[in-house]
Order: C-alpha cells, then structure tokens, then sequence
C-alpha cells in the first residue's frame, strides 16, 4: 500500500548504499526532483540502470554516486554527449563506474521480463552487433520450435525504482499518461518503487485503458509539483528544451558543474521545482 | 518550381526526404532524418507514417522535436505506446519499412560506428552507444543512412560495430539470417550512395549541384566508387526548401527557451 | 493500408477453405457477425484458433468447419459446457477436429509473441500440469542466466485475424476499449485483420495511450452495428447473458442446433445485428 | 448479529469469504468464488482488491458477472489491462495473493482436473479446459479452492492433472521449483479442509453447523481425515446472509435479460 510521505523521507527510507536503482523516465517524466535528493543525501555505490541516462544520471556520475552503469543510450538527446559521463569513462574522474551498455529494445525487453517476474528477456536482437562481444551478459537461447537463435538478456530487478507522474488519487492509485515509456515496467519490475506526482487527485478521472498504477503496487508517493524539470509532465508544463542545450555548456568543465551542483542542488530543495516550471505551464 | 540557394546540409534533407512516400513507416531518429520526414510529410508525403522511439505513432508534429519524446510529438499522434510495445509488436514485429540512422563512423558497407572512437573498454572518446540502432537496422524493412562527410566520419574500418550493414559486404546479412535489406541508401551532404548490387559496397549515384567527384573523394576514408551512370541530384525547389526553412524558424523558436 | 467493405466482401477477400484464423475478444467484443458471415459462405478446413472458442466456435465446429482447433478454455462462461464442440470430440460429429490445447497464460503469450514478431513465447508456466504431457508444442528453454527451465510455445500467426471494435476513422483507423483482450495482439500477430464496427466517426477522439489500430495494419473495416451481439461492445450496448443461458439449450440437440443455425444464421444477414441489439443499447 | 438459515451453498460461499482480508489481492473465478469476493468486499473486507483474467484489476461489481469480462467489471475497475499484461505483469509478476480455482475433479492432495473424463485423447466428457488454471495455480501466493462435494468430484485419482497442487503430497512442489504455497484451504458445502503441514493431504478442520462426519465422508471418494480439534463453522451472520441473497438477487435480475 502507497504512503504519502515528504520526497527527503520516500527517498531516505527506499534509497540505500549499494543499491540497484532506477530511475527511469523515457525524455517525459524523468524523476529530476527525486534524483536531485538522493544526490543531496549523498548515497554511494549505486548501480544505476536507465535506458537514456541523460542529464539526470550525468550528474549524479559526476557526483561519484555510480559503482555501475547499465544504460542503453548517454547521451544528451539532440544536443550531444554526456560531458560527466565522459570524464568518468575516459578519465576516471571522479570515479571509474564499471560499464553494462545494451541496446533500448533489450533493455525494454529486460525491463519488460522484470515485470514479468521472468529472469531473463528473450528478442531478435543484437545481430552483427559489437556489444554482443563486450557485454558477457548479452547471450542466447535456441528457439525449440524453428532452431532460431535468439538474444537473450537478464530481467532488470532493480532494489528500487523512481518514477514521475501526473498525479494520484487520494488511495495511492498513480497515473501516468503521454509518453508512458517504461514508467509501468520499472514500478512492477522494483522491489520498492517510489513516485513524485504533480498532484493529489479525489480522482483519477481518466480513460478505461489508461496506465493506472495501483496503490497497491507502489511503496511511496511524495508531491512534487515540477519534479521532473527539465524533462516535463505531459499536460502540466513543457519540456525545458533550453535548459538541455545549456548542460552542454555547464558538465563541459569540472568546475563550472561543482559550482552548478551547488547552487541547484546541494542547496535548493524539491519546492524549487515549482518555480523552475512556472514560464512552462500551458494553459490547462 | 524553380531551384534556389541552399547550403549542403539543406541538400542532404531534402534530398533524404525526396527518398520517402505516403505509403512509408519510418522509425525516425532525431537530426536529418526527422527534418527530411517531416519536409517529405509537409510536401509530396502527406500520408507517411512517423514513428518515433518514445512511442508516438503516426506522429505529425508543427516543430521539429529536439528529443525523441518531446510532447508535440504525443500530442499529434494517432496512439501513443509503451517503449517494450514500440519494440516488441512495430519495430521487432516488422512494421517499419524504413529505419533511419545517423552515424559517427560509417564504412562502405554500411556498418556504423556510434559507441566509443579506440577500443571498447578504454576508449579515447565514449560517444553515446546505440540506443535503439543495432535492432532498427536489421529489423526495418530498409535502412536510410544520413551523414555528414568527412574522414572522420567514412572511415576504412569502423572501432565498433555500434549497428550492422552488410559486414562484410555480398551475402554478409543472409549469411547471418537476417532477412531485412539492411542499408539502401546512404546521403550524405555531398551525394547520394546506393549499395553495389552483389558487393554492397556504397557507389555514388548522383551527385548534389556543384560538387565534384574530388569533393567527394578527399571527405572520405576509403577509395570511392562511382556508378557508371553519375547523375546529378536535382536542386531543392522552392517549396522544398521554403517547407525546410520554416520547419528550422519554428523549431528554432520553440526551443530558444521562450 | 484498410479498405472499408461489406461484412460479405471483406470476409470473402480475406478468407480461404484451410486457413488458420482467429476470431479474437475475450468476453466483450466478440466478432459474432463476421463469423455467421464466414458460415454463411460455407468455408471448409479451418483452423480455429481463439483462447475461449465459446458460442461463436461451438456454432462453427457444428456446422463441420473445424479442422483443428487451437484453445485454452472451452466452456460457454458461467453456463457451462460446449455441446457441439463436446458432440465432436467425443462423438465426431460433424467430423473430429484436431485439439492443440494450451493455458490462457500460455495462448496470450502466444499472441503476444505473434505480434512481436518473434518464432515462440516464454512463460513460466505449466508446471506440474497434464497439458505439457499430451501437447507436444509445449517445449521449454533453460534460461543461460539462472538455469531455470522456463516453458516455450509456438507464437501465433494466423492467416487472417477476426476482431470487433467501438469504431473506426475515415481513415481506417480502429479505436478497442475497455475489455482489450488481445485484439491488439490477434491484429497484428496475422497477416490479414479484418476488423467490424460499430460505427465510423470524423474523430475517434480518445485518450493519448487508447489502444488505437493504425489503419496500416488493418487489411480491410466492415461496418456492422451489433456485430458482437450476444457477445457486447462497450459503450454501446451489454452482453446479452440471456442469450448466452439459451445456448446451453439450443446447443444440446443436433436438430435444435442446425434448426437455430439455419433460421438465426444461414437465412440472416449482418444486418440483423443491430436489431438483435436494440433493447441492450445504453444511453451513451 | 443473529444466525439466520442458510443453504450449505450460502455457507460454503460465506466461509469463503471470511478467508479474505482487505490486504488480499484475488484472481477471480465464476460461480462461488466470485460470490465469495463480492460478499467480503461488501462486508468485512472493503479494501480487498478484485482481479479478473479479463484484464479488469480493483475491480468493484454491483452485480455478480455472468462471464469473467462482464462490462459491469470493466466499468468500475481501477484500470483495465491486456489479457497478455494480465498473464504476464500481474499473475505471473507474482503479484496476486489469493488466487482461486474451483474443481470437477478434485483429489486429496489439491490437484484438479476440469479437462477431461476418461482419457484425454478419447474422453467420455470433454470439459472446457484449464483456462487460467495451470498457472493460477503455480504463480498466486497461496489457492483456495471451492468445490461442492460428491463421490463424483472428491476422488481418489484424477483423470488429469489441468491444474498442480501438492501433486504426490509432501515437498512434490518444491521439487519442481514451485515456490508458491499452493492449495491452503478448500471449503466445500460441507466443511472447511486445510492440508496437513507434512503430508499435504487436505485435512478437515471445520465442520459446517448441523454436517457430520460421516457426511463429509459419504460425500468424498477417498477415506477423509479429520483434525484432532475439529470445529463447527460459525453460521452465516444476518448481515453475511442478506449481503449474499441481495447480490444474488441483483444478479438475477440483471441477467434475465430484462
């Protein structure tokens, strides 16, 4: 059953050291707010898993946060590379995160197995494929009706995942609309799963189809209106494609994304987030 | 129609975007090939599927995206689904009748380089990996190939097959029972390069207006073949690089940041 | 690209003597009109594949169709037994259909496998069950990751797939909601989809994530108000459970069942869909 | 709360229900265990969560559903799924707490048979199948099965295995890697049944008020073991009762056809 907490304490209480986590968000709904305070609360050794690691796992690898990577595409989509992620590959600075890179249709399949409570994925992938060599968890099954060999690849399992969405009803009842990507997958594939919303509903009031997540299915809930800036909230307020293009310039230099860090994160909070979306807010 | 000034860039959409039709369904990736889609949507292809990787099919959107799950893409789209979905049932299932890729290396058989520049495990540049390429190019009825030229870009040897094209040329993708066409055409800002029939090595077909055989040669890595009958690619017209021009205006202004 | 036809045309275009073809909808949207059409045109050494054959099945296998079925319930829900199915396997009459029987588990991953393109479907599933012994398309892979043995089975792949929906565009394109089942999947798991409905609108005017059928996957649209009677079609009218309470009586007797057939099927045509549907019309 | 008069239908469909609690997510069948869900929802369970195979989950009927994808399901569902994402995200996902299952065939150790009489190749009856059954059974967290008693359904050996219990009895599903708890009750008209911690073989524990054991016994085709401590299940309350006859009522009216 879904508790309504504060994100410091859904965060603090389902984010450990150690951890498998994700936090996923395919360009829509991407948890900025929830990885912002578990950068704040300074956790170590994680394995974070994440199709498109982008700008929110750009900074938390500049952080020294990740002991592992397992991401299927780093880069800044449309403007470039991920400039932490390169230091740290390239450089080890400030770390060196061991590397599992897999392509997006094994890593929603591997997503989609997690859900399934499979332990392994199953697609016609990978063929001809260089990462087939480098990455020993990409392997095959032999298909028993037609001798077909497929790809083959381990479920995604993560400790806990983090997930935005539009808003949940006052049971916990959270749904997710738009670009709904792996939100669904990565809540039902995690152990804990904790979502920021941008608001509390008495109801849902949406289609029959629609991606519901039940109450039942989520650890904690915590309101975080704006949580996903500079990704967006479908129906709340667009994506800050400026503030995108911006990183570039920002994670180019040590330093100028220390001092970022600082001023954004290390010491702002999640009510912040309101105010960053306000010039994004359509009309509803 | 008359023809009109353009830079090479311009050429190369326009001339990605003349290769489609309203009966395709592209997977779209987002530079050239969502420009070229969408000029060929807004001109000769008003009926042409748009799929984007975030899970927005038969999108139409009025600004170009600068990610492929930008909102306007949901908000013009005949269905929106899940990503496993959109890999699962249209790009594995086999809907897409042209893939688009984009490339950091490429080599003449179509093989494509966009994961790390010198070796795998310690490279000297760790570009952004694959994303959804390595399944896009053997799942897609046929791949489009859009790239820049450069030595750095066509290259003799790729450091990683990010995707495959046809290895090692001939019958490389049968050998390996992959059953799609693979790589049918390559544009690049110069020419347009078609596959040889048996080899598979990419063959200039037709050059842009105003580039010469040399242009080509000394911005590519490997020694150039050029078919025997050398066309000339016909220059955009007016409403092709008007529809381009102001498809760039508004996505320029949309993603300033208002 | 869909072609909008007759029930008549489309049904005649689409389907040949010796076919694998689904007639889909699980419970709701049930395809009853393009079936009677496919009786009425007297098609000859069908495979009937559908998770729950029920009443549209039992009709088909008693007018001597069948020359496989391929199921995973064979019951008319919460009645009881099928009798002309139960005539024919037990007595063969009309004639002795082939059994392909699987788990409802099993038949939708099928499905699901169907439309992902892919030559089979891993489930973790009939363990300890009697099927796995009698049906020889129930294999299994050993996962390369755990070592756990996982159950496989043949994807589907009908020649031609049946389904019924709310409505379609002008374009083609079909709008299935609420009760999905699997039409999405039985769609685009065949290579030909023939879809009836209830109406066609300048705006199918739905939520974002509905589940929307692209008119390029759909082969040819007919338009049959009623088409699912006594199965329903949500939002348009309610299943016809009296109907379905009949069958059990209609069905018992081989008279009684052809002098049904012949009156309500072979001397009717689609349009005696929508009357039989006028008294369960809601108030949209 | 007085007791009121029941039928040994009524009570085993009201012994069922007060297994459930407000924590328990159900797989739903038709007939009883339908009743039974509806019946604790409606009195001491508000909170428990209703699942279909239809796809329907959090599902809140106001009338008992003829087939398991009534539109009355779909209607007052928290969200309603593809039956593939049923099977795979929420049953096979492990997700379910309770599921039930009813029986033709039933042995002493929860095995069940509702495909075949005689043999499977050349039955004497043909049922309909397992449907969901097989995998219900291995994938729920624990079954509860319901079943009215007969020589004919209460049998020594079943005629096939549509669906696993214990199997042989003992650790037989650990063996087979099953790591779900399987059968933990069977409630029938007569009396409730809960396995023995060793052997598995279903024990009585509770009789129904006014049943014997030489009822249950008559009624059963293997030699029945009783629980040291037998007790007699409480009577249905007024409020169990009138609950469960005005669902009913509601039903039988709805599915009339009006």
């Amino acid at each position: 059953m879904a508790t309504f907490l504060s994100l410091a304490d859904a965060v603090r209480e389902n984010l450990h050291d150690g951890d498998v986590v994700a936090f996923e968000g395919f360009t829509h709904l991407i948890p900025h707010a929830a990885a912002h305070e578990a950068i704040r609360q300074g956790f170590r050794d994680l394995t974070l898993v994440r199709m498109t690691p982008d700008l929110v796992y750009d900074q938390m690898i500049g952080m020294g946060m990740a002991k592992k990577l397992i991401f299927s595409y780093a880069g800044n989509p449309g403007v470039g590379l991920l400039r932490r992620l390169r230091d740290a590959v390239e450089n080890g600075w400030p770390n060196s995160p061991e590397i599992e890179e897999h392509s997006h249709a094994a890593m929603a399949n591997a997503y989609e197995a997690g859900a399934a409570g499979l332990p392994l994925a199953v697609l016609r992938g990978y063929r001809g494929a260089g990462l087939a060599e480098v990455n020993p968890n990409i392997r095959s099954i032999i298909c028993p009706f037609t001798g077909e060999k497929l790809a083959a690849v381990p479920s995604i399992r993560p400790d806990v995942s983090f997930v935005h969405a539009q808003k949940a009803d006052r049971k916990g009842n959270v749904l997710v609309e738009g670009i709904i990507g792996i939100q669904k997958e990565a809540v039902l594939a995690a152990k804990r799963a904790v979502v920021t919303v941008e608001e509390i509903v008495d109801d849902l009031s949406t289609h029959t189809n629609a991606c519901v997540l039940p109450d039942w299915t989520i650890t904690a809930i915590a309101v975080v209106p704006g949580g996903a800036h500079p990704s967006y909230t479908h129906g709340y307020y667009d994506r800050d494609n400026a503030k995108y293009i911006e990183w570039d310039r920002i994670a180019a230099d040590r330093d100028s994304f220390t001092a970022w860090m600082k001023e954004n994160v290390l010491e702002a909070t999640p009510d912040d987030f309101n105010d960053r979306v306000a010039d994004l807010r359509r009309a509803r | 129609m008359t023809a009109a000034a353009f830079t090479p860039d311009e050429m190369m959409t326009i001339a990605a975007s003349r290769a489609l039709s309203s009966s395709d369904v592209c997977f779209v990736g987002i530079g050239a090939p969502s420009a070229a889609c969408n000029v060929a949507r807004l001109t000769h292809a008003p009926d042409i599927t748009l799929i984007y990787e975030s899970g927005t099919i038969g999108t139409a959107p009025d600004v170009l995206p600068l990610s492929i799950g930008d909102g306007e893409l949901c908000d013009t789209a005949v269905t929106t689904v899940s990503v496993p979905e959109m890999f699962r049932y249209w790009l594995q299932g086999g809907r897409i009748t042209i893939g688009f890729l984009g490339a950091a290396q490429l080599d003449r058989f179509g093989n494509i380089n966009t994961t790390v520049i010198g070796d795998y495990h310690n490279p000297s540049t760790r570009l952004p990996g694959g994303g959804g390429a390595p399944e896009i190019a053997t799942s897609c009825g046929e791949i489009y190939i859009t790239c820049k030229q450069s030595k750095r870009a066509l290259v003799e040897k790729i450091d990683f097959f990010t995707s495959f094209g046809h290895g090692e040329g001939g019958d490389h993708r049968e050998r390996l029972g992959i059953t799609t066409r693979g790589p049918t055409l390559l544009i690049t800002d110069l020419a347009i390069w078609k596959p040889d029939p048996v080899t598979k090595e990419f063959t200039v077909v037709s050059l842009h207006p105003g580039v010469t055989r040399e242009n080509v040669q000394e911005t590519c890595g490997w020694t150039v073949r050029f078919a025997d009958s050398l066309e000339e690619t016909p220059a955009p017209t007016a409403l092709e690089i008007g529809t381009l021009r102001d498809l760039k205006a508004r996505t320029a202004a949309a993603h300033s940041g208002k």
